[in-house]
């Protein structure tokens, strides 16, 4: 008799156990980041910067519980992201799709996401008309435009530049970034006399022709886009070995060629860069200084948040709020829509909210300039601008004025 | 002589400075048994080379039946009658012996390009493999590969493959090269019972082999050549004993 | 006219510098695959190997750099021996394709091995004083960098030249590239020759791999794959095992390269693979080949 | 059988009987495909992998035409597999989207490529040839990059198909329709290869292989030839390329990558050149081999590079004939054994 007892009551114990957590739900989320190659770097700090939010807010989320399926999507064309969807989707049945650093990546698995009613939160990817190609995505990161049309505007301003070159990597973030700079640039009165593309995302090309062409045309600055990791820490590098400064130009750009991850590597090289950003890590709010604090102190002193880490995070916070929302039932993407248009949040980059609609973030971007501060480089913040919103899609300028699905 | 099936006219080629063949004028009747004979490095497989096409002459010209044929490439020569085999053995190695009939024949036969039928299904080219398998005495090694084959039997493939192409002009490269004499008298029975109506042209060193099939004989030295007579002319001939027989015996 | 001056010098002394770096990496694979009729597609990676070596002799363990540059030529050259010695010598005479897939399997392994150690990301050296900054030439300022790259390579041909041309192993070399069979019966170590001369090409390679961390942007694994298209088109263009076609080779090249990205940056990249096509179509056997 | 007049000793008409009845159907040829469609049923959250393999099945048939076959040694298939990836795009995002239509034109567009290329590329053989193919190819990638507006550069087209026959849609998301459809085009494709290489033209092919030096002396125009089997093996890829974007929806320049062309060739070499089969097993092998090890061991660190590069190693020093050749020794031994 005995020995039947005891598989009865451990049974009778798991259907007691069960009956407890039938309410406590497991939400299944597919991240899709580049976690192997060139770009492993990026890949890397947008998860520690979502998973850094998920431990610190465990208990959010009233017993339900977040399961993070990472699917590496290698390069940064879209291929391979969208096979990674697909197969998170219908292998993995995951409710929400997150993570996508490149463009490429996030514009393949919008017809995807689209058929399967899966929101999406995108944690970096940021050319401007990416939202309007589903109506389940949100972009918690930042927009080409953002800090593009700011520089354009600062650089013929305060910087007095009157000439311009840009270079910029020649993928959709990069046109995109180059072409709010013109934008900014020749409406506060400058004049961009030149425009180089300097090679693809896939590989980090020598800058060296690229940069002597922006150099033989003399212009008083020049305005660089490049995708961050590798191709940033390059950019630094070519600059002083060409002696550009000591030629009179002035290096600008984007917060990617700047990147607080990799500034310290950049070495001498970087100091008197000037960028437009929504984040670097020496932000003085008491939100950034105990981001950064609790970030060392789960990834090491030697490891620094940059923007990736920030997106990781605050895209991190927004899923969570979706999932708060959802309290239990199935993760829709008209539910995850509705609760994250007009969301807001305090992230260490200050304030931020999604505009209901375009469903983009709305920020502020800070003008920065590398110091160096006792043997180390600093970003000493020169101007505030608040809550910025696109300027593309306030504009309605070519795609970003139009619907894409 | 009848009007030659195969003449060449002030042939010549030169690799840079070093003449290899100088202005050879040479004809070969329809049905004819001749031989070239000339000490090493006298440009004999270069004549075959520039009479088949596989080199194209410096100057001179090539006539086949009264036509020039000296652009020609050298598929276009064999459709036109001109086979040849090798010094060295030149065959599909890894086929056996009825497929490389098979391709020879259906080259021939013009069904190389056919798409869709299955290659057996194609019995003309399949009866004329047979045929010459029969005539070459190659039938127990049908489906042997070659490089199974010893040399002396693959050298039978090569003069097989070559009338498998159907000539009217043969070229035969030192057909018993490399082959034990104990053997030999397999391929020069061969040779001996080649259809009278194709021309042979033989390259040999063996001077009994030449002596023993080769109605008349041209003796080629340094690209030129030397003398060219019956097979007695030629043996009689001091010029030809003292340059090319005297070399020859350092052989 | 004087930016004309400037753009002109541009041209030639940064495509310079890159065409140098180009032939001292190349030459190695010409004259393996002229020498031994050998496809060795992991050519690049005894130049990574000798890449990685300068890197860590310099950043780890403060030698000088040009020290580490002969250290890293002397390493690659003898680790290579037991590559040529018990793996290639099997292929000689083993079609093309089975030394493709051999050397592609090298490849894989090879940037493998630098990832497991070394890690993915590129790795960059401080360079001595002397070669920091520009330096200016009257005309142009260019960096002190290019300009040793220029002369260092002046230096390095010259010496192979006169290597090949006036002592008697390059007399052998250049005997067994020619005709291998009469250099036999001559009485050459035809297999001895191969070696060294194998030893020598991967030395070269990894000279080249070290020269180039300053100007390719850094060693990183992918460098041994990412590379070996433009080698294999120097030696192509140049015709294989010609030395001097591979000079050549890599100065057009070099300099076309540059001044494709310089002159038009959004088609420059197939600037370099337009002008190969059309020379191989033209002459098969490259610039300096035999027919 | 036909009978051969001639064919009287034993050994010639066993030799006869052999070439006669070489092409037929073995019983084994079923399981390729009976293993396709149970991987249909059993394993549905593997389908768009499933759906990679029997791409990349087709687009390896069509280099071991060939490279097995003919004895072509390329490193820029891709060449013709990314134009007629960008052909079907074009067409689809230009309101031709009927994915048959997209096929043919797709077909088409590569074999005037392989024409255009091959007719003059293949007076080359050895290395200029292989770094000729992949010239090619590379400099198509920088032309489709350079020309953006066109191809969409780096991020490419997306498009949508219309219904196969107005009636079945390529399904991009459970990759039901788009397996079959596939399926479908491999299954006859396979079928016109299989047919072609047992044909004479097949045989020629071997001859050029063997030896075009003893080709040409038996009246072949060799390099005619080789275009000609150029262009149909072009062809070929062109239709895989075709396939593998429309089950995606979307082309990039990776289309072009110089690196599928090693990958395609390596798949065949692993798998076993010139015997056709050799393209499933290699293809399927290096693809779940690629799945496998990043699945197992991760991606952070390039396991994948080395458990390949030493694969290659040990199939080029131990087993020449790829895999297939190792099945077909065991094969031997089983037959042997069973006499």
């Amino acid at each position: 008799m005995k020995k039947y007892l005891i598989p009865a009551l451990s049974a009778a114990g798991i259907l007691a156990l069960s009956a407890v957590q039938s309410d406590a739900r497991e939400y299944k989320i597919g991240f899709i980041g580049p976690m192997s190659g060139g770009a492993a770097q990026l890949g890397q700090q947008m998860e520690r910067g979502a998973k850094l939010y998920m431990k610190l807010h465990k208990s959010q989320l009233g017993g339900h519980t977040v399961k993070m399926i990472v699917r590496d999507s290698k390069r940064p064309g879209g291929p391979i992201a969208k096979a990674a969807a697909q197969e998170l989707i219908t292998r993995e049945k995951v409710e929400l799709i997150t993570g996508l650093i490149f463009s490429p990546n996030a514009m393949s698995i919008a017809p995807l996401v689209n058929k399967s009613k899966t929101p999406v939160v995108i944690m970096n990817a940021g050319t401007a008309f990416i939202p309007n190609m589903s109506p389940y995505m949100v972009r918690v990161s930042f927009t080409m435009w953002q800090s593009g049309y700011i520089m354009g505007q600062h650089a013929a301003g305060k910087l007095g530049c009157k000439t311009a070159v840009s270079g910029y990597t020649n993928y959709p973030p990069g046109k995109d970034s180059v072409a709010a700079f013109k934008k900014g640039f020749e409406s506060s009165g400058g004049k961009v006399i030149d425009a180089i593309p300097m090679g693809g995302p896939a590989k980090v090309p020598d800058f060296t022709p690229f940069f002597q062409r922006a150099k033989s045309k003399n212009p008083n600055c020049m305005y660089v886009f490049v995708p961050g990791g590798n191709h940033a820490a390059a950019v630094a590098k070519t600059y002083q070995a060409l002696a550009m400064r000591k030629a009179g130009v002035q290096l600008i750009g984007p917060g990617d060629i700047t990147q607080s991850s990799l500034l310290q590597a950049m070495g001498p090289a970087a100091v008197g860069v000037v960028t437009a950003s929504h984040y670097n890590m020496f932000l003085k709010s008491a939100e950034n200084q105990a981001f950064v604090k609790t970030w060392q102190a789960e990834y090491g002193a030697k490891s620094v948040p940059d923007f990736v880490g920030v997106g990781g995070y605050d895209g991190m916070a927004a899923v969570y709020a979706a999932i708060k929302a959802a309290n239990g039932s199935k993760l829709t993407a008209d539910g995850a829509m509705k609760r994250l248009k007009g969301w807001k949040f305090n992230s260490p980059r200050g304030p931020i909210s999604i505009d209901p609609e375009t469903r983009d973030i709305v920020q502020n971007v800070y003008i920065s300039t590398v110091r160096q501060k006792g043997g180390l480089l600093v970003q000493e913040i020169q101007q505030k601008f608040e809550a910025v919103k696109d300027k593309c899609k306030e504009l309605k300028l070519g795609k970003c004025g139009k619907k894409l699905y | 002589m009848s009007k030659p099936i195969l003449e060449t006219r002030d042939l010549a080629k030169n690799f840079g400075a070093l003449a290899v063949t100088d202005n050879v004028n040479f004809a070969l009747a329809p049905g004819a048994r001749h031989a070239i004979i000339g000490p090493n490095g006298a440009g004999k497989t270069t004549l075959i080379n520039l009479l088949t096409g596989a080199l194209s002459p410096s100057s001179g010209s090539v006539y086949l039946a009264g036509g020039d044929i000296t652009g020609m490439a050298e598929y276009q020569r064999v459709k036109n009658g001109i086979a040849r085999t090798f010094q060295i053995n030149t065959l599909f190695m890894g086929l056996s012996v009825i497929e490389n009939l098979y391709l020879a024949i259906s080259e021939r036969m013009g069904v190389a390009t056919s798409l869709v039928r299955p290659a057996g299904k194609d019995s003309a080219v399949m009866e004329e493999a047979v045929r010459i398998l029969n005539i070459l005495k190659l039938e127990e090694d049908s489906l042997t590969e070659i490089h199974e084959l010893p040399y002396g039997r693959q050298r039978l493939v090569e003069i097989a493959i070559a009338l498998a192409l159907d000539p009217k002009v043969l070229l035969l490269d030192e057909p018993a090269a490399g082959v034990p004499t104990t053997e030999s008298h397999i391929i020069l029975d061969a040779v001996d019972s080649l259809p009278k109506d194709i021309a042979v042209l033989i390259i040999e060193h063996d001077m009994d082999v030449v002596f023993r099939f080769a109605e008349r004989i041209t003796v080629l030295v340094r690209g030129a050549i030397l003398a060219e007579g019956s097979p007695d002319d030629i043996a009689a001939n001091e010029e030809v004993q003292a340059v090319y027989l005297g070399e020859g015996s350092h052989d | 006219m004087s930016s004309f001056l400037n753009e002109i010098s541009t041209v030639l002394v940064f495509g310079l510098a890159y065409a140098m770096l180009l032939f001292i990496i190349s030459v190695g694979l010409s004259i393996t695959m002229g020498l031994m009729g050998f496809a060795n597609l992991a050519h690049g990676s005894f130049a990574m190997a000798g890449g990685y070596v300068t890197v860590t002799l310099v950043s780890q363990m403060n030698v000088p750099f040009a020290v580490a540059l002969l250290i890293a030529f002397i390493v690659v050259a003898f680790l290579s021996i037991p590559f040529e010695r018990f793996l290639y010598r099997h292929l000689y005479r083993r079609p093309e394709l089975d030394q493709v897939l051999l050397t592609i399997g090298l490849v894989f392994v090879s940037i493998a091995g630098v990832t497991f150690i070394w890690g993915p990301d590129p790795h960059l050296i401080l360079m001595p004083e002397y070669l920091q900054g520009s330096i200016n030439l009257g005309f142009n300022i260019f960096p002190k960098y290019r300009i040793f790259m220029i002369v260092a390579g002046a230096v390095i041909v010259a010496g192979l030249f006169y290597g090949l041309e006036r002592t008697s192993i390059g007399a052998k070399i250049r005997a067994a590239v020619d005709n291998r069979r009469m250099a036999e019966s001559c009485g050459i170590n035809t297999g001895r020759i191969f070696t060294w001369t194998f030893a020598l090409g991967s030395g070269m390679a990894a000279l080249g791999g070290g020269l180039g961390i300053q100007i390719l942007g850094g060693i990183k694994p992918v460098f041994a794959f990412e590379y070996l298209v433009i080698f294999l088109i120097v030696v192509a263009v140049g015709g294989l095992g010609n030395i001097r076609g591979t000079f050549f080779a890599a100065l057009i090249l070099g300099i076309i390269d540059f001044a494709g990205k310089f002159y038009f940056p959004e088609g420059g990249a197939f600037v370099i693979f337009a002008v190969t096509i059309l020379v191989l179509l033209i002459r098969p056997q490259g610039l300096f080949g035999k027919a | 059988m036909t009978a051969i007049t001639g064919a009287d000793t034993a050994a010639t008409a066993e030799a006869v009987k052999f070439l006669q009845t070489r092409h037929r159907f073995h019983w084994a040829e079923v399981l390729p495909w009976v293993i396709a469609i149970a991987v249909f049923y059993l394993l549905p959250g593997y389908r768009l992998l499933a759906t990679q393999i029997l791409v990349m099945i087709l687009f390896a048939l069509s280099l071991d035409l060939i490279v097995g076959y003919a004895g072509i040694i390329s490193l820029g298939h891709t060449a013709f597999f990314g134009t007629g990836a960008y052909i079907t795009a074009l067409l689809a995002a230009n309101n031709i989207p009927d994915p048959l239509i997209g096929l043919v034109a797709a077909a088409i567009g590569a074999a005037v490529l392989g024409f255009l290329s091959g007719w003059v590329l293949l007076r080359t053989a050895g290395l200029t040839l292989l770094v000729l193919t992949m010239a090619v190819t590379i400099m198509l990638g920088e032309l489709a990059n350079d020309f953006d507006e066109i191809t969409g550069g780096f991020d490419g087209i997306n498009f949508t198909n219309s219904e196969i026959f107005g009636l079945i849609e390529i399904d991009q998301l459970w990759y039901t329709s788009s397996y079959i459809y596939v399926l479908v085009v491999l299954f006859l494709s396979f079928l016109l290869i299989r047919t072609i290489v047992h044909a004479p033209f097949g045989r020629m092919l071997i001859g050029i292989r063997e030896n075009t030096k003893r080709m040409s002396a038996i009246g072949t125009p060799v390099h005619q030839r080789q275009v000609l089997v150029y262009v149909i093996s072009a062809a070929i890829a062109g239709i895989a390329g075709a396939l593998w974007v429309q089950v995606q929806g979307n082309v990039t320049t990776g289309v072009y990558a110089f690196e599928l062309s090693g990958d395609v060739l390596i798949m065949i070499i692993l798998g076993g050149t010139g015997r056709l089969y050799g393209a499933f097993i290699g293809a399927t092998v290096f693809k779940i081999l690629e799945s496998l090890t990043e699945q197992i061991l991760g991606t952070n660190q390039p396991y994948w590079q080395l458990t390949i590069g030493i694969v290659l190693i040990l199939t080029v020093l131990f087993a020449r004939r790829g895999l297939y050749g190792i099945f077909e020794d065991i094969g031997e031994k089983w037959k042997d054994r069973s006499q």
